[in-house]
């Protein structure tokens, strides 16, 4: 989060993605020149089975305000089937997130294959706009500046 | 010191010299619900003081955490550079501990001094006004309680600067213990009716002591725990221990700490060292870098926590142990584990 | 088994003929609530107790080394613990031929907290059909999501690190847990707000799919964290998600390590 | 502390058009332990290689962080570069400026200040990145071929002839495939069987090629050069050794009235069968469904004529397993039914056939050994109508793509059919005609103008049958798109060129084996222009037209082209592999295993931790790195975190996420300026 009294405010946004898929897929966008928001940041990985939900956790303490995930549509994986566990790691991920209050809309799973540049540009435009709305994940931020406090 | 100088004060004047603590700026910590516990929080409000509550039950965690506090810095970083850390030391009144807390933080008081004065620590202490409550409500003192096999009174002084006791239904007798607490009591009497009294906390000492259910004597445990050191009885006894680590949190004086640096989240290159509450129960502790672990089983270090108690301490620094039979760690136990009941038991002095 | 007495002749002929090293199970003190006990003489089998208010979930005894050491052993187990045991089993901890489960039927009065009002178990044997409805996850599912947020937040931040609710925890198995893994530290093992929250977010999706919903975390915090909430929450959408019940079946995955090809992916762009 | 270089490349004006690259190497320069950051007009060039490669040298980095394109582009060129000057190639990253940034955003000020962010986070990762050295892995140089067509055969040939062993794997009882099925072939019009038999016999006598034929693949592990195959040898009822061949059995056989799989249902054969004469092996099979001793308990004959004893009616199923370094998929094609077109009337008429149906009738060794007869009623049929991309093209037939070898096989039935009746008349159905290959448009040519092949542009909507002086004839409906009018030809025999699909079972081989395939499940080659005969999986190659439909020709090309990569693979006795292997840390595992759940390459074993005087201590997992692909599903499951992986391990993904979420002041500062 970065926000002042006469900045707009410019939402960070974590995108962890499969090397095989997504990230081709976000080169895809780039070779086509596709324009989209510059608030999305690629950490790239080799498959979505590699995402541990730490990642995502850490993002937040590190003061995102979002977080894309994505990778191979079902059956696709390179790996054959690390994306058919994350997609249950996400999903039970994605109940305990709300259940303790975290936003969704702030959190977004994709599949988005090597030939989707479109979908790719496409979802960064759709996060980052949903994030902007939302605001600064304040709640969060409030428990990383109560910590810096304790430890001034 | 200065010879006692005892007044009665009713519950409306009780409540006038908090309201005057608050209005001369002093932080004020007093136990409060907060959830289902009791605990030491910032007092914003008189009414906030529920005296019964805190006259009849004790906190979950004991008071060490305002001078000793679960976290804090020790110095901080930006890059390459290293800061020294001044721990805020805001004029603070400790009102509502108990005789057992303030004799802890008698024997906590040798541990930082002995070789290194740990300014963190003796700055609270120097800031800090501490008003105790003896026990002498009703309900003060529960099954758990055994300050009297451990040295302590349920109504002693030491460690106080103010000492309130009950007396009667509706009235409080106020002891002036140290020239710290006249201080407070002068500057915040304005508006409280103190009559003079000869009386003392220590005058109920007869009748709360019937209120003991634990009234064995411990301290000259400490001459006989080297022959218990590998004793299976011991072991016995605190087989059941699980190496959480609620008895060194919740006590009045576990000490051990560990210092780990925390990157300050947001930033790069920027955070603090931190001292954290440590617990001698927990595995790591004693683990070594290469994996050896001198303490491998939770036996002992369950055995490491009672030697410390009972007998390392005495040895070291006086003929005192460093528990001060508060109880609190038998209460939050979650597999009912009592180093009064073990101790005794293993040395074959009855049960509890 | 249908009483104290039948465990009790049992636990001794394990002892006495030497196939079990030893019984873990409840004990009394003269007035005095129970504990864990650890008997290894058949003729103290008669210590064995229990009734009503016998709480504790032995099953995490069987991961201490110093139990481990005495060979196969026997544990008195009522339904939930016997889930626990299961749940060893199926996560390689045990070996279902070193554990003899003295089952015991529960009739949990007294203990309190929804742990019992929201238990199916209380015959190990056979399990209850429906998870009855659990009014303290009705009231979080109520508020709205900052007021959640808040709420949880407040919670995790009393946590003090004790760790109690991770020793006391069967599941809790890990030699050395992750929030002692530095280089990179993922949780910050200050108690503070973040790291406060992170690890609780952490040791509840750990326990996804393997919480036995014994309570034990909620009742063993000393500053009263509602850890049970979320872990039966999570065993709940589990179970409504994947039909799957933690420490049901031994032979059975838990279900983050495997998957259906049509899961549920509704919320998957 | 670290000695991190970066080198920023303007790549022209494609990143420095809108990411301001000074101030990123400004920036950089700025960051704690990078000691030297530098833009450069082109980095991929050799001069700009020169720069990042003298700074190893002179500044002695021990990590280097090159920003520019996709590390898909350039990752490789710049590792090899820094190796070259003494760097352990995988202490350098890319940070992607390019596709994930300059090109994909318009505003200077926020595309640099994302640059900015992608370099520096690359730079926290790069602190952590370790010095890995590639994994060679020993090479099994010995090929499986699955499938036993024309594809099949000519990949077997080749690797065996390259003097390398070859298994190969049949699903029916020989190999052969559909071209031993077929009459003559375009566009020379020689015999099929003339031109295959030699190369079937060949496979059989060869040294280096072990045949199983009507045998499937059970499972395949392991990964390239290392495959562990299991084989299920179909239980043939029949001892392949003793038997010699000599077909009493068959003559005997009284089940005779089964539908001959090789004549495409328009011949019969018996129960005990070899599928065609000139079968390799040429063994014969019991087929059990029909075989009475099976089906009813009694008979035996064929055990009673048989000379040498070779009957085994007990016999099972059979697994043997082979270590293989390399397989090649030629399962071929398929042609779909004639019943799949209801509206031709396929399998209501008898006369309504499809084109490998053709090719029986018109082969002199089928069912009516060469001599053209209708299905139905054996009269010769006078007229008779194709109809080309019959399913092809058809997206309402679920079919997208073109079967590419039908225009030149219905070519090739109007010729054969003009030269066996002659005055007959061929008409041909088309949408287009496609004959792009050497001399087929001069044969299709041939067959219009030499043969009179009449062409119809146009589809066929409706063909039924109407009985004519007490023949039964068809009637087919159509429209001659040329001239716009409907036409209606009475027909003795329509010929379907439907359309070609993958075998059955072409998808689940694929999982098998682990590699991808189409949504008409044709297998996908791992590049469709620079990699035609490799599948996206190592060591797993194709061959024929069960990558796509394909002619002969095709075909015997893709499979030499295989077999070639095949033996390029075995040229060498171990490979190469990159370094992102999964690894644990026997200390903090605790052995729940479920990481050996999730591995999809059963690349976890079980290790026993033990002491000095041999007690278990504990179970813990252990990664082979062997088979480890690296996609590191293992430690998103761990909760002790007693896995990492090489390359991503969880320090560098934390050090990226926190060097993303941080923009320090003074970079701050740097972009305003």
């Amino acid at each position: 989060m970065s926000m002042n009294m006469n900045m707009k405010f410019e939402p960070k946004i974590m995108a962890f993605v499969c090397q095989w898929c997504t990230y081709t897929g976000a080169d895809l966008a780039g070779t086509s020149r596709m324009q989209y928001s510059p608030y999305v940041k690629i950490i790239k990985l080799p498959c979505t089975g590699r995402i541990d939900v730490q990642f995502i956790v850490k993002a937040f303490e590190e003061g995102a305000d979002g977080v894309i995930v994505s990778g191979c549509h079902p059956g696709d994986c390179h790996y054959t089937s690390g994306n058919y566990y994350a997609r249950r790691r996400f999903e039970m991920f994605h109940e305990l997130m709300s259940f303790v209050g975290v936003d969704m809309r702030r959190i977004q799973f994709a599949w988005v294959s090597a030939a989707e540049g479109r979908k790719w540009a496409e979802l960064v435009n759709e996060v980052s706009k949903r994030v902007e709305e939302l605001g600064p994940f304040n709640v969060f931020h409030a428990l990383r500046e109560q910590a810096n406090e304790l430890n001034p | 010191m200065k010879s006692y100088n005892s007044s009665i004060v009713t519950k409306q004047g009780l409540k006038q010299l908090i309201e005057n603590i608050l209005a001369h700026k002093y932080r004020l910590l007093a136990p409060k619900k907060s959830g289902e516990q009791l605990s030491f929080e910032t007092i914003l409000r008189a009414e906030e003081v529920v005296l019964n509550q805190l006259l009849r039950t004790m906190t979950t965690l004991s008071p060490k955490e305002v001078f000793f506090p679960r976290t804090e810095p020790v110095l901080r970083y930006t890059g390459q550079e290293m800061h020294d850390v001044e721990p805020p030391t805001p004029e603070t009144v400790l009102f509502g501990i108990r005789p057992c807390d303030a004799r802890g933080l008698e024997l906590l008081d040798k541990v930082f001094t002995w070789d290194y004065n740990d300014k963190f620590y003796l700055k609270r202490r120097e800031a800090t006004t501490i008003v105790t409550f003896a026990c002498s409500d009703q309900a003060s003192v529960d099954e758990h309680c055994f300050c009297l096999g451990v040295g302590g009174d349920p109504t002693a002084s030491s460690g106080s600067d103010l000492l309130l006791s009950t007396n009667g239904d509706d009235a409080f007798l106020l002891e002036v213990i140290t020239e710290k607490g006249e201080r407070l009591l002068n500057s915040c009497k304005e508006g409280v009716e103190l009559q003079a009294s000869d009386k003392r906390a220590a005058d109920q000492l007869e009748a709360i002591k019937d209120r003991f259910v634990r009234k064995q004597d411990l301290t000259e445990v400490r001459h006989k725990m080297p022959e218990y050191f590998d004793s299976d009885q011991l072991v016995q006894e605190t087989y059941r221990c699980l190496g959480c680590g609620i008895c060194a949190m919740s006590c009045p004086t576990c000490h051990c700490f560990d210092i780990v640096d925390e990157p300050k989240a947001g930033t790069l290159g920027e955070g603090a060292r931190v001292k954290n509450w440590d617990a001698c129960s927990f595995a790591l502790f004693t683990k070594h870098a290469g994996g050896h672990n001198p303490r491998e089983l939770q036996c002992q270090r369950c055995r490491q926590r009672y030697f410390h108690k009972l007998a390392y301490y005495p040895q070291k620094f006086s003929e005192e142990s460093l528990c001060v039979g508060c109880g609190r760690c038998s209460r939050s136990c979650p597999v009912g584990l009592d180093i009064y009941q073990a101790v005794t038991h293993v040395l074959g002095k009855g049960r509890a | 088994m249908n009483s104290i007495h039948e465990v009790r002749e049992e636990a001794r002929k394990l002892l006495e003929e030497k196939r079990v090293g030893m019984v873990i199970g409840y004990g009394k003190g003269k007035g005095k609530k129970n504990y864990p006990i650890f008997i290894t003489d058949p003729q103290k089998v008669e210590e064995l107790h229990f009734e009503s208010d016998c709480f504790y979930n032995l099953a995490v005894y069987l991961r201490k080394p110093e139990v481990c050491s005495h060979g196969k052993l026997a544990i008195v187990v009522k339904g939930c613990d016997a889930r626990s045991v299961r749940g060893l089993f199926s996560e390689n901890q045990l070996k279902s031929e070193e554990v003899v489960m003295l089952e015991l039927k529960c009739d949990a009065k007294g203990i309190g907290r929804d742990k019992c009002t929201t238990c199916r178990v209380k015959n190990p044997l056979t399990p209850e059909e429906k998870n009855p409805i659990d009014g303290e996850i009705a009231k979080i599912l109520a508020m709205p999501m900052e007021e959640r947020f808040r709420f949880f937040a407040e919670e995790f931040k009393r946590c003090i690190r004790c760790y109690a609710c991770r020793q006391i925890c069967p599941h809790c198995f890990c030699k050395t847990c992750i929030v002692e893994k530095s280089e990179p530290q993922w949780i910050s093992s200050t108690p503070s707000p973040l790291g406060n929250w992170s690890w609780n977010f952490t040791r509840a999706f750990h326990l996804i799919g393997r919480c036995v919903e014994c309570g034990e975390c909620a009742r063993a915090c000393p500053v009263g964290i509602r850890l049970d909430i979320l872990n039966r929450y999570l065993a709940k959408s589990v179970e409504e998600k994947y039909q799957f019940i933690a420490g049901m079946d031994e032979k059975a995955a838990p279900p983050l390590t495997t998957y259906k090809q049509n899961d549920n992916q509704d919320f998957i762009r | 502390m670290a000695r991190i270089g970066v080198f920023i490349c303007w790549c022209g004006e494609n990143i420095s058009r809108t990411v301001d690259v000074v101030k990123v190497a400004e920036a950089m320069a700025g960051v704690p332990g990078v000691v030297t950051s530098v833009e450069y007009k082109y980095m991929c060039s050799d001069p700009g290689q020169k720069i990042m490669k003298e700074s190893i040298k002179n500044d002695a980095l021990d990590g280097v962080v090159v920003a520019l394109c996709s590390p898909l582009m350039h990752e490789k060129t710049f590792r090899t570069a820094a190796e070259e000057a003494g760097l352990n190639p995988f202490l350098l990253e890319v940070a992607n400026i390019r596709e994930h940034c300059s090109w994909v955003h318009e505003n200077k000020e926020e595309a640099t200040k994302k640059a900015i962010a992608i370099t520096r986070s690359t730079v926290e990762r790069v602190r952590y990145n370790l010095q890995l050295k590639n994994i060679t892995v020993p090479i099994t140089a010995r090929a499986m071929v699955v499938g036993g067509g024309i594809a099949g055969i000519q990949a077997a040939l080749d690797i065996a002839n390259g003097g390398h062993e070859v298994v190969l794997v049949e699903r029916t009882p020989s190999i052969g495939g559909h071209m031993a099925g077929l009459s003559e072939t375009f566009p020379t019009l020689d015999c099929s069987q003339c031109i295959l038999t030699p190369r079937m016999v060949e496979v059989a006598r060869h040294p280096k090629i072990k045949l199983y034929s009507y045998a499937e693949v059970e499972s395949v592990s392991g990964f390239v050069g290392n495959f562990e195959v299991k084989i299920r040898k179909k239980a043939r009822s029949v001892d392949t050794s003793s038997c010699t061949g000599c077909g009493i059995c068959q003559e005997k056989c009284p089940q005779k009235n089964i539908a001959s799989e090789f004549e495409e249902g328009l011949g019969k054969r018996k129960a005990i069968y070899v599928p065609f004469p000139q079968a390799v092996p040429n063994k014969p099979v019991i087929d059990r469904k029909h075989c009475l001793y099976f089906t009813k308990g009694k008979c035996k004959i064929c055990e009673k004529v048989c000379g040498p004893k070779a009957i085994r009616y007990e016999q099972e199923d059979e697994i043997v397993e082979e270590r293989i370094g390399a397989i090649v998929l030629a399962t071929g094609y398929e042609t779909l039914p004639a019943t799949f077109f209801p509206e031709y009337g396929g399998g209501r008429y008898p006369d309504v056939i499809t084109g490998l149906q053709f090719e029986r009738l018109a082969s002199a060794s089928g069912p009516t050994s060469g001599e053209l007869k209708r299905p139905s009623d054996g009269r010769r049929p006078e007229t008779v109508v194709f109809l080309s991309c019959a399913g092809s093209r058809d997206l309402a037939k679920g079919i997208s793509y073109c079967s590419k070898i039908c225009c030149m096989y219905v070519a090739k039935h109007a010729m054969l059919y003009q030269h066996k009746v002659h005055g007959g008349k061929a008409y041909v159905f088309y949408m287009d005609v496609r004959a792009s290959g050497k001399n087929y448009d001069e044969f299709v040519r041939r067959a219009i103008e030499q043969d009179k092949a009449i062409y119809v542009r146009g589809r066929v909507a409706r063909v039924y049958e109407k009985e004519i002086e007490g023949v039964k004839k068809l009637v087919v409906k159509g429209a001659d798109t040329l001239l716009g009018e409907q036409v209606e030809i009475v027909a003795d025999m329509v010929v379907l060129a439907s359309a070609v699909k993958p075998s059955v079972g072409a998808a689940a081989l694929a999982q098998k084996v682990g590699t991808p395939y189409d949504q008409h499940h044709f297998y996908s080659e791992a590049h469709p222009k620079l990699r035609p005969v490799e599948s996206n999986t190592a060591g797993i190659f194709l061959a024929g037209a069960a990558q796509a439909p394909k002619d002969i020709p095709e075909s015997v090309a893709d499979a030499s082209a295989a077999a070639s990569k095949v033996q390029i693979l075995f040229s060498r006795k171990e490979m190469e592999r990159d370094p992102y292997v999964s690894m644990v840390n026997s200390d903090r595992c605790f052995g729940c295993f479920s990481c050996e759940a999730v591995c999809p390459y059963r690349a976890i074993s079980r290790k026993e931790i033990k002491n000095r005087s041999g007690e278990v201590l504990k179970v813990v997992a252990e990664v082979n790195a062997g088979l480890c692909q690296g996609c590191g599903g293992c430690i998103a499951i761990c909760r002790a975190k007693a896995c990492d992986l090489a390359g991503y391990t969880d320090q560098q993904i934390f050090s990226a996420i926190r060097g993303f979420n941080t923009t320090s002041t003074y970079e701050e500062e740097v972009v305003k300026k």
